[in-house]
């Protein structure tokens, strides 16, 4: 048995993983991704699923997708397209045709593939008997059949057994991708560990997959995906959820803290707050609180007495901190407030991406408010952002907001692991048992903060509130200059973090006729799409902004050295508002999208050509 | 000795006194409370660096300004959510939150049965002077149905609360009452508070001399007060009155005020109270007993024993990390699937 | 006939069917739940355009979308604050609240204890899934002590409220209990829901197939149910048990269950189940009757008479129209101090 | 007995109460205010109180005061410094000193000048003493002990007696303004009502204080103000709380709706729930609930049950509505949000003024959230702008904010009493039973509003929410350019309501040299400063915005008039910021306070003539 396939070499693939909500996707997706980690491959991967949890079965709705990227080149982002599209029915194949490539590689369960499946799925006609898939290699494959067949010996009942279809997928895709189905294997044995049985008939339907792969004359052809260049040392796959929770953590024992997060669970945040309660045994206590603004005012307790306090949330739980963030700003309490954006307004889209809580962050907050803000801008550097939102916020004692989005949150990529004796140190500003010159608002010169006096510390007694307060002694002061004093200090200590923070960088050229302005979890795309142009010969570069608030001090230089600027954002323009404000002379073109998905390399390009050859109608 | 307690008798009153102006109105019942806490705490035996009182808005909620402690004004309604981060990170230290009843019974009403259910060990200090002191005078939830304030000019239309009952309700364990007339009494329940594990809540009827100027009267005014309140004792029979010739028992399920001496019942006939019954059924009785029927419960109405919250927390904690292989966060980062590449 | 009541019997369940896909899980027990009041809705008289149902957020807030009525999915946890506007601008509506234990015990406590408080006239079914399904598997506060959920790999350290308990610490009027698989016993109750004067909380207990299946299954699974739930009925005698042949009775103060038959005990020592008694002590001691002492307390429990909120308020406004010289808005500016000013 | 005293001529006069809290001042200030209406004077007024009930008796925490401000000519703020202080303890002197003109006629009640009350007031030296009373006009009326002698008769205890001390002074003052007493005793009569024996007490002390102002050497000089000029009607003293709901009231009668507010007590906005609580009567129902949330919640639920909904709060309660907003943005409801401003950040300085939820209004909410600011500028126009408020809300079916401010809530000034058949008329976009072509997300063409089916109507059922709906069929919609079509709906809908809005008014020429803009609070004291300066030949012009979001769509050509702008706000520059974002090709310059206090004229007409003489740093 077995055939010689033809082998492409390919710089990258795209895979594309769609079924059922409960049909394992997910898993296929992140065993696949898995293993090419193993093999040395770049990768970037992205769930897409509904916001119900089981939608019914077979419908447009109930579909849930993982899509996966891989790379002999480093990739970016989870691709614009498939080249691979798994469809386990026909409404995971209706959802995804826009999203697949000419000529891709379509794998369907022929299985399900029938009438009372067409109507679910809310076809009109056959999908294969039309010409729609016209230009796909289609490979009908029986998989519901076969895995049945296969998993009959292990006395499963229909419904375990139809939970194994998933690795007769992957199974194919071992072959597909020329890899060693061992790695399959030992993913199963980790994955199911001590349940035996379940470990040997995912086995076997694995390995029915890889031989029906290898028998069918439609995958005669096949990929390989060298491991990627320029990348060296130990990784793992990271969400941009773990590597903010781990971020955290990496702080708080940097910072010689215990770190407390006070939460409640919310789309697409929740994965950090559990995350965390599971560290207990790095000293972290999660405190799964009744509600979003018990989340923060527990957390903002804690800060009080001394810990790294961290709430985590998403666009409603932000506005309903709204409030207490104020009361961190004017106490002074060191706090990071992770907002993983999603869809809004209101409940929006709660399971989409979108970047449209910026001015939120910035501005949602009564009276003269100002705190940090900056950005996580992949899945993996969500962990230097959430570290430094917790170095910011304990150095310079104030409240500090980490903005990420569902895409980064729930996106991934492969990481190199630090060692945390490489992570910057922190230094919190205790003070001495019994220092007699300690006032609850006297400063450090030049930063401004104030000091962290902990309760259970001898001789420090004193009183914070949300009153305003007096200059240095911290009394209760109603005094109008003071009022005006103070109002200055919060403004300046914060404008002052300018001082700490690294420098934009230039991708491309400091100068020359496009500057590309992104912030946050764009990165991806507008970095793929500027060095594709770049290699094009086009003169455009890219700033990326991790820091919003205070921007960092080369900002204004950078602007100048181009003749146009586009600020490209998920959201109506939200950044772009805040950039013309802070830089009125500039001109700043926008390109926005609020469609619940991040950009896609292509509407890029196409964007900035446009620009570049002068057709563009200025913030069209 | 516990870490961060010290002998009693080391401190007293002056410990934590602070030097400034207490700016509650002349005759406000919160100068008592202010008072009483000051002589309570040198007896709680704990170190004065760990007494934390956390308050939310109101004026009772200025209370942590005038005391010599580590304080936090907070947020209208957050203080026992603040203060659950407070002990929940710190269980050493001494947590008291300082709340009015629309801080805890309006807008804090969430925070306040969480924290009950939870059992986090705090002393929570109602101020139930039944109206909106600091903004002059609208109607609370614990306000008397009827009442006219500012916001009801046609008198109020909603059923009050009884802080008690919503104590139970949220599985409270500890629940007192007391009036801001009788220090003594104040002293007494709130050194039981104090050493209470778990939510204490002590709700003092306070009186408001501006807004809601005698509001407790029927309880507490000197003609009435001993027959119209009854202080009850743990292990102790029920009995009040001027003469001490009235008690409260059980007639089957109902409860009943009886004199002693009359149709022949005696002392052994009352109801003895057991403050730390698990079943709350007789708490919950005697909470909601109220006047002409009956008199009013006063001092430590329910004081059980169960879980605390913030124990259990370290409890997994500490078993975390006694079992974990994972002792640094350079274990976890490299804990689980990674891959090594090499450089082609 | 009341304003926007009808003739039962006039409209069928075919008029509140909504031309929609549901999305719950298959074998989730909220799809009993929109079936059972598709059926009722017919039976409660309710013209169906005066038919309102508001909703917080989570799996069971989803209802609105299913049936054909007015609709309101609003914010997690805000559900009663919305209806209670609802109903106080529109008293004729027949207001639901569809809200799970998250929206409601959660997030929601505070507008929860609020609505039942003032006995604003609304029907709230809450599903009691025990977990936050919509969110995938985290605790919630009704989530049994122990249990382990994605929030709470080391097992749950918090006291879970009884929302039963928090209903009736509240001031509840009607609370009632009822499980996802049986229909009828929720459509009896639910119709008594709809009937009662003020705030009518249903506790379901439902069954979340992903997130926390069989939770319930020790109260509602066929082998035991019969002896591991009590179905109250007012005016019986509170008997149950697959033979029938137990019952609850108080020994004083205390309620116990004793076997009809064994001890010379009769049908008459047996408590009659009376939900109209304004003293609910009896009602707090059954909805914390439990396992494995006692049977779980079914169907109605309590169904007071009190004041309704938006009646007295509608009230008030009725006499202040009849009593005021003010009758539009030009006789209230013109209305005490005003001054005219003659140009020189 | 009576002296001729010398009579002079004023065309303003400011006069300032200040006592204890419990002393009376708020009282004797309206009794001057009302009468000074009375006899036909302008007027302005404003209170300005601790953030404590009663702070200790005799310290300066605890005083009160109470400024009025009467002229024949126009009058537009309380004054910024008195021409008459009333002062009945050293601590109300000491407080006050530095807000009176220099010679001012000082009153004091010299029974309280001993050394306990200086030491209480945190006085070093006795200011009788001292050279610190220099220059003014001390009068030093034995005010406490004469009342008591008066009141004895009426056998009033101490205490009752001493609350009378209020009535002496306000009897030396119209002897001082050369009023007749009789309205005077009118008030009394009206305050007092059925309680006789106070009536006459009152009115006994009254009269003292009169004779005793007749009979002493250092008043022999007093004022008359005449009847203002060019005011002509019938006017009542209004403060801005009270205007907003009747406004309100207003609105609902014209719009054939029922009122519902849904509110929770904070100060400074509680009056207006406390107003409308008192008309029940006119069919409003006020319904104080647990909390903000809950008030804004129930507005949502009576705005969708077809009431004109309303919600009222100050800074912190804004920001704990934000969620509740959006969720009025996103289905689309009418709600009227007020917002009185305080100084913040969190609890801040809850009883002094600000503008410093400007950028919260705006933009403190999740997602892209927009909705309809206006701004009232007067406490009259408070009337108006509420009125606006609902009618926008109504008509455009919107969330509409409406910022006043504390000076506004509090202060008062003369109002000229509309008829309500004269108010615009109110349309809302109400749909007819049965309506076969009703869909809840069908938009008028115009307005782009959608229609308002009210629960209760026949043949309208259909259902909102918080999740993203499809256009037009309000179904529940995850498609991603459904979303980017009613994002785009949403701010249009917005962006239009700019056609139905009054253009700017420029005050002056509608070119020059210096252009001023203000908005919401600042009027009073911004036409003030203006009017003087152009009085001195100045090229300078003043705009005060009401309407932020959207703004008026002559704004671009009014700025384009000037050679310079000057942006002057109650907070850090928030109004700058936007307009800055909005029209880039201008440079906007800056006089930004926070001191809890409004602007002053003479500090405003310094600044202006600074920048006009070229002087300016810009955006020091
Ligand atoms: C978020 C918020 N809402 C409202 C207020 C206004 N406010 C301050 S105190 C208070 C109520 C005070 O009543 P209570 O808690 O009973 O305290 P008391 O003054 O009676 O002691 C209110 C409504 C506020 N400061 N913050
Ligand atoms: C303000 C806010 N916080 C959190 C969430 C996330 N969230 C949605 S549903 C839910 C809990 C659902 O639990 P429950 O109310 O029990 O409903 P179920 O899904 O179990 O029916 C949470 C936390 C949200 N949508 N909004
Ligand atoms: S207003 Fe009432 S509660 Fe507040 S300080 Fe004065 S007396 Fe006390
Ligand atoms: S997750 Fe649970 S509660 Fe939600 S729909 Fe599915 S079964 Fe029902
Ligand atoms: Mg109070
Ligand atoms: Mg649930």
């Amino acid at each position: 048995m077995g055939k010689n396939p033809k082998i492409v070499q390919r710089e990258d693939v795209v895979v594309k993983f769609a079924g059922d909500s409960g049909d394992g996707m997910q898993l296929t997706g992140s065993q696949f991704s898995d293993t090419s980690a193993f093999i040395g491959n770049d990768l970037s991967t992205f769930p897409d699923y509904p916001s119900e949890i089981r939608a019914p079965q077979g419908t447009v709705a109930g579909v849930s997708g993982f899509q996966v990227h891989i790379g002999h080149k480093e990739v970016t982002t989870p691709g614009d397209q498939a080249d691979v599209l798994v469809a386990m029915n026909p409404a995971a194949l209706k959802a995804n045709m826009k999203w697949i490539k000419p000529g891709a590689t379509v794998i369907i369960d022929i299985d399900n593939f029938d009438n009372k499946h067409y109507k679910k799925a809310g076809y009109e006609e056959d999908p294969l008997h039309d010409d729609s898939l016209e230009g796909y290699n289609v490979v009908k494959a029986p998989i519901t059949n076969l895995t049945r067949d296969t998993a009959k010996q292990f006395g499963l009942d229909q419904k375990t057994a139809d939970k194994t279809r998933n690795q007769f997928v992957a199974g194919m895709l071992y072959w597909l991708f020329n890899r060693d189905i061992k790695l399959g294997e030992d993913f199963l044995k980790d994955k199911f560990k001590s349940k035996e049985n379940l470990v040997k008939a995912n086995m076997a339907v694995l390995h029915a997959g890889y031989n029906y792969a290898e028998t069918i004359e439609a995958l005669s052809t096949t990929f390989l995906v060298d491991p990627v260049k320029n990348k060296k040392g130990l990784f793992r796959n990271m969400t941009g959820n773990l590597a903010t929770a781990w971020g955290l953590l990496a702080a708080a024992e940097k910072a010689g803290l215990k770190l407390f997060l006070g939460s409640y669970p919310i789309t697409p945040a929740t994965e950090i707050l559990q995350e965390i309660a599971k560290r207990k045994h790095l000293g972290a206590v999660a405190f799964q609180a009744e509600d979003e603004i018990a989340g923060i005012c527990s957390a903002i307790g804690a800060s009080f007495v001394g810990r790294l306090a961290v709430t985590t949330t998403s666009g409603p739980g932000l506005a309903l901190k709204s409030e207490a963030i104020g009361l961190a700003v004017i106490t002074e309490l060191p706090l990071v407030i992770v907002n993983v954006q999603r869809g809004g307004p209101s409940t929006g889209l709660p399971t989409k991406t979108e970047q449209s809580d910026l001015m939120q962050a910035l501005y949602g907050r009564n009276g003269e408010s100002p705190a940090i803000v900056i950005a996580a801008s992949t899945p993996a550097n969500c962990f230097d952002y959430a570290f430094m939102a917790a170095k910011l916020a304990v150095e310079h004692m104030t409240p500090v907001i980490l903005l990420t989005d569902s895409y980064l949150a729930n996106g991934s990529e492969l990481w190199n692991i630090p060692y945390t004796k490489d992570l910057p140190e922190i230094t919190p500003p205790l003070v001495a048992d019994n220092d007699e010159t300690y006032q609850p608002y006297l400063r450090d010169p030049e930063k401004m903060n104030r000091f962290w006096a902990i309760p259970g510390q001898e001789g420090l007694r004193h009183r914070v509130g949300g009153l305003e307060k007096e200059d240095v002694t911290g009394m209760v002061s109603h005094d109008p200059m003071n009022h005006q004093v103070m109002v200055t200090n919060r403004q300046k200590k914060v404008e002052k973090v300018a001082d700490y923070i690294p420098q934009l960088e230039i991708i491309g050229e400091p100068t020359g006729d496009l500057l590309v302005i992104g912030w946050g979890g764009t990165y991806g795309g507008l970095i793929s799409a500027v060095t594709d142009l770049q290699k094009t010969g086009l003169s455009i570069s890219l700033v990326q902004f991790n820091y919003i608030h205070p921007l960092p001090k080369n900002t204004e230089q950078v602007f100048a050295g181009f003749n146009k600027r586009i600020v490209c954002e998920i959201n109506m323009g939200q950044f772009a508002y805040h950039l013309r404000s802070k830089f009125q002379q500039y001109e700043f073109l926008q390109h926005n999208k609020v469609q619940g998905l991040p950009f896609f390399i292509a509407e890029l390009k196409e964007k900035f050509i446009e620009i570049l050859e002068g057709n563009h109608q200025p913030n069209e | 000795m516990a870490e961060g307690k010290i002998e009693t008798g080391t401190l007293t009153r002056q410990d934590f006194k602070l030097d400034t102006t207490v700016k509650w109105c002349a005759g406000c019942g919160a100068h008592a409370v202010l008072s009483t806490i000051m002589n309570a705490l040198p007896e709680t035996g704990v170190k004065k660096e760990n007494v934390v009182f956390v308050s939310g808005i109101g004026c009772s909620s200025r209370f942590p300004y005038y005391i010599n402690a580590y304080g936090f004004h907070s947020l209208h309604g957050r203080a026992s959510a603040i203060a659950s981060g407070v002990k929940t990170a710190n269980p050493n230290l001494s947590v008291w939150v300082m709340t009015g009843d629309g801080d805890s019974m309006a807008i804090g009403g969430n925070h306040f049965i969480h924290i009950i259910r939870r059992n986090i060990n705090v002393n929570i200090i109602l101020f139930n002077n039944k109206i909106y002191g600091l903004t002059k005078g609208q109607y609370s939830p614990t306000t008397p149905k009827g009442s006219i304030t500012k916001t009801s000019p046609d008198g109020t239309i909603e059923n009050p609360f009884q802080p008690g009952e919503l104590t139970m309700g949220a599985q409270g364990t500890f629940f007192a009452r007391v009036v801001d007339s009788d220090p003594k009494m104040m002293k007494d329940t709130i050194l039981k508070a104090a050493a209470h594990r778990g939510t204490s809540v002590v709700e003092v009827l306070l009186n408001c001399v501006i807004f809601a100027n005698d509001v407790h009267k029927s309880i507490t005014g000197k003609d009435v007060r001993d027959d119209h309140q009854i202080f009850l004792r743990h292990g102790e029979p029920m009995i009040f009155g001027k003469e001490r010739n009235k008690g409260i028992r059980y007639n089957c399920n109902k409860m009943e005020v009886v004199t002693i001496g009359e149709n022949g019942i005696t002392e052994k006939d009352l109801i003895v109270h057991d403050a730390t019954d698990p079943d709350d059924s007789t708490h919950y009785n005697l909470v909601r007993m109220g006047l002409p029927e009956f008199p009013v419960a006063m001092g430590v109405v329910r004081a059980a024993e169960s879980t605390v919250f913030e124990s259990l927390m370290h409890d997994q904690v500490q078993e975390a990390q006694k079992k974990t292989k994972l002792k640094t966060v350079d274990d976890l980062l490299r804990s689980g699937n990674t891959f090594r590449i090499d450089d082609e």
